[in-house]
């Protein structure tokens, strides 16, 4: 599967390793995962660096180099779409190594050292990693802190809400349709708002009362459009598993209850 | 050794931090072992009142269960609490609203997934007290997510006979 | 006769009633007249959290000001309490949020430098509905990109009085 090169002899800080590391070996299936589990290039080259013990400020650019070229080589193998990010580091980490392997003459500098600004990211970036890692063990609000509060008493709260005409709500509304399809085409004919509405009616009954009876959804007053849109707000909720209709044998009443109880 | 607390404390604590009313069962659902018993739970709460004589709360009995409420006699000056807070203005309380009014009856899982982010609770809980929504039910789904739907007030407030007033989804396309 | 109570009851309740932790001046403005100084509300929270010893709570100090929450020991039970709110954060978006706390005002870009990846708007999208970040400038370089800080939210939420609580970014410097 991957190609390694067994025959390259790498040598860091004075020690020559021969083999590539285990976990370079990776499963094709899962490569995916392994992917994800990187925030990205920095991320992946830490891992490399950090499974060879070696500190980032030394680091072997040659080998690192090749690891992390296999990687992106298996992944653009795998027909895996890859961050364009991973790419320009390829790029960086190639120029880097050329310029190692050409040595400057003019200057011996270890200014100039062509890893500098890489290791500057690097140690940059791991820092936040770390804290990042430190911030996930902080206690955190309703799993290590839980704040008393929602104790609704019954005040009188006066001018509570907030002044919001209609037409905030109807640009809210668009909005949230511009980015999300809500309202797709299999539900906009078929569902109106009354019926959305008289689902709530009946769930905050069944909630009241525990289980209705399905004739005491009906009023007379409402007439035949009222019936239908009882009717088809029951359908939709037994489609959406909200309630039961339960019937205990023919012809005799007809109860709707929660699904949930 | 926290699993050495004594049982009314357990319940305080939980009373405390739900924010929503306790059934027995609930609370009994706390413990993985050694449940206590409904009427051991019930005696613990006696107590607690017992000690929150000098304190401005007592535990009181509603349909869905116990909750922690202020006595009376403080409203004078809880009056003057939250009158502004940021979340009721911004565009996440509006959007969430009307994903409940357009949508209803909805999970906050629901709304998530319209928004594209996660709902503010604050924002859930401020519907709630302004009494433009509340919850109607639970789904019959993993964790019994609560159904939320608008109410009376919430047209009151808009000047809407029904929801079929709003105004409709519109011409947005149809994907 | 509801003018009667004594102001470590009324704060007591005020507490327990808010939604938000309440700052000393919060307290004394739920006072028309006779407000009590900052010393004496003070003071009164000191009372409390002493009659609070057999209890399950106390009130604490965090960045935007007091509130009352449950003592250490009581995760146990009071996990189960809330099905859905133990969110994970992903690594993506704990990087992102500690860049913007330790490094602000920052801009996307200074993020993704720091991350080499782009940066997900809807991470950022998420921070500012938690109110955990906000926009708090445009800098003065080609496009005007937005400047991100945390908000007093951010520190309530990780239970610190200031930007100062946080870990120190430490020694990593050379190993």
């Amino acid at each position: 599967m991957l190609d390694t090169n067994k025959n390259n002899l790498i040598i860091l800080n004075g020690t020559t390793i021969t083999d590539i590391p285990d976990d370079l070996f990776i499963p094709p299936d899962a490569l995916r995962v392994i992917l994800e589990q990187f925030e990205g290039p920095l991320d992946l080259l830490l891992y490399l660096i950090k499974k060879q013990n070696i500190d980032v400020v030394d680091i072997p650019i040659l080998p690192i180099t090749n690891q992390y070229v296999e990687y992106i080589n298996l992944m653009q193998q795998m027909h895996f779409e890859l961050a364009s990010d991973y790419l320009v580091m390829a790029s960086t980490l190639a120029e880097i190594k050329s310029k190692m392997l050409v040595p400057n003459e003019n200057d011996e500098d270890e200014e100039d050292d062509p890893r500098a600004n890489l290791i500057k990211r690097l140690m940059e970036y791991q820092k936040y990693k770390e804290l990042s890692l430190k911030l996930d063990d902080a206690p955190r609000l309703n799993r290590d802190t839980f704040v008393v509060s929602g104790i609704l008493a019954k005040f009188e709260r006066k001018d509570d809400a907030p002044s919001i005409d209609l037409s905030q709500l109807e640009l809210a509304f668009q909005e949230v349709l511009r980015r999300a399809e809500i309202f797709a085409s299999h539900n906009i004919q078929s569902e109106t708002l009354s019926v959305r509405e008289r689902m709530s009616l009946i769930l905050d009954s069944i909630k009241e009362n525990g289980t209705i009876k399905f004739i005491d959804c009906f009023t007379h007053k409402e007439g035949k459009m009222g019936a239908i849109v009882t009717f088809l707000a029951i359908l939709e909720m037994v489609k959406e598993s909200l309630i039961d209709i339960i019937q205990n044998e023919d012809y005799s009443m007809i109860y709707l209850q929660s699904s949930a109880s | 050794m926290s699993q050495s607390k004594p049982l009314h404390l357990i319940i305080e604590s939980a009373l405390m931090a739900a924010h929503e009313p306790l059934s027995l069962q609930d609370i009994a659902n706390l413990f993985d072992e050694k449940k206590p018993s409904k009427n051991q739970i019930k005696k613990a709460i006696e107590e607690l009142n017992l000690s929150y004589k000098k304190n401005s709360f007592e535990v009181i009995l509603v349909a869905s269960g116990y909750r922690i409420q202020i006595k009376n006699g403080f409203d004078t000056w809880l009056s003057k609490l939250n009158k502004q807070s940021s979340t009721r203005y911004s565009k996440a309380f509006l959007e969430t609203l009307v994903i409940i009014a357009y949508k209803q009856p909805v999970t906050r899982g629901d709304i998530e997934e319209i928004r594209g982010v996660t709902v503010n609770p604050q924002i859930i809980r401020n519907l709630i007290e302004f009494e433009w929504i509340k919850v109607v039910g639970h789904k019959e789904s993993p964790g019994k997510p609560e159904l939320l739907a608008t109410t009376k007030k919430f047209l009151d407030y808009f000047n809407l006979t029904s929801l079929s007033d709003l105004p409709p989804p519109g011409e947005m396309e149809v994907q």
